[in-house]
């Protein structure tokens, strides 16, 4: 499974923010296919992990290669165009879209017409539309949204609505997708359905995912690595058995007893 | 002294509980134990009126307190120390403390809780006069506390008191948790830090995805597996 | 000389700016809001306080206290009828509404009363003038100085020292946790419009009196200047205000000074896009990123 | 839904509007229009004008400008000086007052489109003051007592301007390149998040936009005999603003119907200019109140002809197409 150059590698990143060191001396690397899980509690800095990988912040310390390029101090759109495409912990979809229209964004780069094409409606205009709603079409009904094409998106059922994100990331055709806390908000059943959706893309796709997560189950049930972040560093790694029963992951999850 | 009556509360379209009940006696420790994104939190900002429930009723020394305003629950006894400690950065540690007795008017009452404050927390007198935000995530954590103590209260609401601490300042969070209850004030206590939690408790409910998976006596839950798969999710 | 007497009058005129100033100031710092009415509300001072010195026979004092309490009035009942509702909604509804507010004041006072200036009697106040070094000032510019380092010095008491006031800061940092210290929001705020609007009412009175004419659109401009020095201080903060008041005060006497009198307005903007393009949290201002 | 039908609803578009042109034409040659409605119709097209094209930054952009005013005013001196001074056919000189303010947009644009919500707000409109204390000092343009201009302003002038700048926005909108804008409008993180170079899209909605408020200071300039700075202060932005707000943030048709009813409201309320603009604070205070969304929301008057059509069987595609 695993190749020689890593697909994506954190060497030694660190952000601060003024004085508050938020991460510091991450090292991750991630090999072509793998899923990997990133846990750690709450404020642990899992999420200014992901900022930085997609260019929302840029690491004041290490750097972050994906593939042979450098993606410190690149901006998020350039990042997204090498590769890496991500979904938020509070969902952010584009409400007043339709779902439909939600994935031509994410379709947007692969757009080779100009805007002077479009505005006097060239032939290249329809024909690059066609072909970003052709596949777009395509797109949803993988994802078995194409039922809800023409509704809103901020109409959808929340699960359908973490669906979308989904498809939505994945439709910008990323190397590695960065999911943070898709299983958010889900009952147990919505759960089990993404956890099937995450099993199915990644066959699907050939993709390389990393996973920020609070459902410990679903992340022991479903990643082949973990890390765990502790007060913005990380503190262990390894596979899901070697993290259950590793004492430091346990001393930041239960902590320490009362002497 | 506290009764929690099935509730459901939603952000949005989201529902953060489903039918939570729960009980705490007067004089107790009870705490509330589960992951991250349980729905800790979100129990605590309802009891403290920041959230309505939309279903089930919540009771405080037998008066139904479900939605009513913030400040009338902390005019009934009710503080409550907020996840991230959420003190005034840009005030000072006496400011701080002031705002926590904004209700009251008995002028020497105030003045003796804060000799108290000040005896529980020496450290919070040492930097009185100093700017909240400068203080360290420890001394920040005691301000919060004592600032919640200053509406002497007869019910503390906890949150995650450990939060971001180092393990020796954790030790000593809970020991004045302790002693804070040995002078009478009833604590309900939300932990990730479950064995903390527990060590200190009378009593625990575990909370996964919304709903009280589990409840009884701290040394019954101390010794069950269950805890720890609820955090870790072992099979 | 010449530019120390420029500086006098900078500071005059910087000191109604900063009056009005920490009016927009306080009420962004505790509802994010621009509350475009309230050069409007200072238009209201003017008048209150002209009718109160016409008609009422009052002295500079009761009329300035007069249109304090006018203003205050004002601004609470704008805040709980056009804003209030608002205050879940996006900021661009917010600030839209605001927009309206300040049209509907305008032009209601010229519906009301006609659109004629009026001119503040000179009398007011006793018109002699002191010569330091050369310099001429008024003793009317000493007054209004004074009375506005006055106003200046009591609202850092109100706001340092008062229950109130620290009520308002409370919920301005964080007013969540406020609500938990038993502070009632809404109150709190109504409060804080209320003595923005105040000081906005006593800068129109002294305004008046300074510069004689008052109509019913010269709160825009003055508004508009106001909300510059907010800006430049860094909105929200109170000293900021001051600071940036005198400051803007000080740049356009010294631009009209130098013979440019008619580019003082466009000094003004400029200065204000400069300072949103390289310094959007203003002098005292601290950044903060949005949180993803 | 097919690309045929979708150029054959713009070629029926465009044939329904060239009918209304002829028959106006008719009409106004054959003196069957008087000049106070002529007057009315070309300002209803001028403001129809503004509000498409600030529709275009803050409706489906979403970057809230309020000194719109300004590029209309770059327009109207640009235009007038290559009419008055340089002696240049009209149709340059809109195509000119157009670039300028395109131009202005630009400059303007690439720094403050960095700044969001209020800030961009209170910088837009500073934006507009400059312009117009700049004009009120040039002493090549008149000052503050402005310049004369000659009357070139012409139903097809107009018509014909007025028609492109439909095309040309609806165009661009219902394009991928529309979308890129909508999604920044939606959310920006999101949007960059996608591959969507926001920086380029803001600074190109907003230089679209600041070229047709040009086009339309030109024809503004040449309606008149005079321009002064004071025409471009900013309750001229506002009137502009409370168009596309009251219509709706996001439709293009609600901004023409919102500017077609105020035109007409304000023409008749012209000899009592307090009572029109206290009917428009209270009507857009209220607005704000109970349906924040404006008159359509971000819905097509299209969109509501084809949910009804769609009953029965095709779903309703919410393409809005120039109608």
């Amino acid at each position: 499974m695993t190749t020689n150059t890593p697909l994506l590698k954190a060497d030694n990143v660190g952000i601060h923010f003024g004085g508050l060191k938020a991460l510091s001396g991450v090292n991750i690397e991630l090999n072509a296919g793998e899923l990997v899980g990133l846990i750690g509690p709450n404020g642990a800095g899992k999420t200014t992990f992901f900022n930085l990988l997609t260019g929302v912040y840029e690491p004041t310390e290490g750097s972050i290669v994906l593939g042979n390029d450098k993606l410190n101090g690149l901006a998020p759109y350039q990042i997204t165009r090498k590769g890496i495409s991500r979904t938020f912990q509070n969902i952010r979809l584009f409400g007043e879209l339709s779902v439909l229209d939600n994935v031509k964004v994410a379709y947007h780069s692969l757009a080779r017409h100009s805007i002077f094409s479009s505005i006097f409606r060239l032939p290249s205009h329809f024909s690059g539309e066609k072909e970003i709603e052709e596949k777009a079409i395509e797109f949803l009904k993988i994802f078995k949204l194409e039922s809800f094409m023409y509704e809103k998106a901020k109409n959808l059922p929340y699960g359908q609505q973490r669906r979308l994100e989904i498809a939505r990331a994945l439709a910008a055709h990323p190397k590695l997708l960065l999911l943070d806390e898709p299983a958010a908000g889900m009952n147990p059943q919505e759960t089990q359905e993404l956890m099937n959706l995450i099993a199915f893309i990644r066959e699907r796709f050939h993709l390389t995912i990393l996973l920020i997560e609070h459902d410990m189950p679903l992340v022991m049930g479903v990643c082949e690595r973990i890390y765990v972040l502790d007060h913005g560093q990380l503190i262990a790694h390894g596979t899901p058995e070697e993290i259950r029963n590793n004492p430091k992951v346990i001393e930041a999850y239960l902590g320490e007893e009362i002497s | 002294m506290l009764k929690v009556e099935s509730i459901d509360v939603f952000y949005g379209n989201i529902q953060a509980l489903k039918g939570v009940s729960l009980e705490v006696q007067k004089g107790e420790i009870v705490t509330l134990i589960g992951a991250n994104g349980a729905g800790k939190s979100t129990l605590l900002k309802t009891i403290s009126g920041l959230l309505k429930p939309k279903h089930g009723d919540i009771l405080y020394e037998g008066q139904s307190i479900a939605g009513k305003a913030a400040q009338m629950i902390v005019k009934q006894g009710i503080s409550h120390v907020p996840e991230g400690r959420r003190i005034f950065a840009n005030m000072t540690v006496e400011e701080n403390l002031e705002l926590g007795a904004f209700l009251r008017k008995d002028k020497d009452g105030i003045r003796q809780d804060f000799e108290k404050v000040y005896h529980l927390f020496p450290r919070l007198h040492e930097r009185r006069k100093q700017l909240a935000g400068t203080l360290s995530g420890g001394e920040q954590q005691m301000l919060a506390m004592g600032r919640a103590l200053m509406a002497r209260p007869r019910l503390l609401l906890l949150d995650e008191p450990s939060m971001g601490l180092a393990p020796l300042l954790v030790k000593t969070i809970f020991r004045i948790i302790e002693e804070i209850n040995s002078f009478g004030t009833t604590i309900l206590l939300v932990e990730q830090n479950a064995k903390m939690a527990l060590s200190v408790a009378h009593r625990a409910y575990v909370i996964e995805s919304g709903r009280v998976v589990l409840s009884g006596s701290a040394e019954e839950l101390t010794a069950s597996e269950q805890v720890k798969k609820a955090y870790l999710g072992g099979h | 000389m010449e530019l120390i007497q420029q500086l006098v009058n900078g500071i005059s005129l910087g000191s109604i700016y900063a009056l009005i100033a920490l009016g927009y100031t306080m009420v962004y710092g505790i509802v994010r809001l621009i509350n475009f009415a309230h050069g409007d509300v200072f238009m209201v001072g003017a008048f209150v306080g002209f009718y109160a010195v016409t008609s009422l026979d009052l002295g500079f004092f009761p009329a300035l206290l007069l249109a304090m309490i006018a203003c205050a009035l004002l601004g609470v009942f704008i805040e709980r009828i056009a804003y209030k509702p608002l205050r879940n909604a996006t900021r661009i509804a917010a600030l839209i509404t605001a927009i309206g507010v300040s049209l509907l004041i305008e032009y209601g006072t010229i519906y009301v009363r006609g659109a004629q200036p009026e001119a503040y009697p000179s009398t007011l106040l006793p018109a002699k003038s002191i010569e330091i070094f050369g310099v001429t000032i008024s003793s009317q510019a000493l007054l209004i100085l004074c009375t506005s380092i006055v106003l200046m010095i009591l609202l850092q008491l109100i706001v340092h020292k008062t229950k109130i006031g620290k009520a308002m800061r409370a919920v301005s940092y964080d007013a969540e946790a406020a609500r938990l210290m038993g502070i009632n929001v809404d109150n709190t705020i109504s409060a804080t419009f209320a003595i923005g609007s105040a000081l906005a009412g006593a800068a129109g009175v002294i305004f008046g009196v300074y510069y004689i004419k008052i109509e019913p659109l010269m709160g825009i401009i003055p508004g508009l200047k106001a909300f510059i020095a907010a800006v430049l201080g860094g909105i929200g903060i109170i000293p900021g205000a001051m600071v940036g008041g005198l400051v803007l005060g000080v740049i356009e006497s010294l631009v009209s000074g130098l013979g440019y009198s008619l580019w003082r307005d466009g000094v003004a903007f400029i200065v204000l896009i400069l300072i949103l393009i390289f310094r959007p949290s203003g002098l005292f201002g601290k950044n903060v990123k949005e949180k993803v | 839904m097919t690309a045929f039908k979708r150029i054959n609803g713009f070629w029926l578009s465009i044939v329904l509007a060239l009918v209304f042109f002829a028959v106006v034409q008719l009409l106004i040659s054959g003196g069957m229009l008087n000049s106070f409605y002529i007057n009315t119709l070309f300002f209803m097209a001028i403001n129809i004008i503004l509000a498409v094209s600030l529709h275009l930054i803050i409706g489906i952009t979403g970057q809230f400008s309020i000194g719109h005013a300004g590029f209309l005013a770059v327009g109207a001196y640009a235009s007038a000086i290559m009419t008055m001074k340089l002696q240049m056919p009209f149709a340059l000189a809109l195509l000119v007052g157009g670039v300028a303010a395109a131009v202005a947009g630009l400059l303007i644009g690439i720094p403050t489109l960095r700044l969001k919500g209020d800030y961009l707000a209170i910088a837009t409109l500073g934006f507009g003051e400059i312009v117009r204390i700049i004009l009120l000092n040039v002493e090549y343009v008149g000052g503050a007592s402005g310049m004369t201009v000659t009357h070139l302003t012409t139903w097809p002038w107009v018509f014909f301007c007025l028609l492109m700048t439909i095309i040309v926005i609806a165009n661009f909108t219902n394009s991928t390149h529309g979308r890129a804008c909508i999604s920044i409008r939606e959310d920006e993180i999101a949007a960059d998040s996608m591959g969507i170079n926001t920086t380029y899209y803001k600074v190109t909605a907003f230089v679209i936009g600041s070229f047709f408020a040009g086009i339309a200071g030109g024809l503004y300039a040449h309606n008149f005999y005079i321009i002064q700075p004071t025409n471009f202060g900013f309750l001229k932005s506002f009137d502009i603003l409370i168009f596309v707000v009251l219509g709706g943030l996001g439709s293009m048709s609600g901004a023409v119907i919102a500017a077609i009813l105020l035109t007409v409201v304000s023409t008749f309320l012209q000899d009592y200019p307090e009572t029109r603009m206290i009917i428009y604070s209270i009507v857009l205070i209220l607005v704000m109140l109970y349906r924040p969304k404006g008159l359509l929301g971000t819905q097509e008057l299209t969109s509501f002809f084809r949910l009804r059509r769609a009953v029965g069987g095709k779903q309703n595609d919410n393409k809005h197409t120039v109608a």
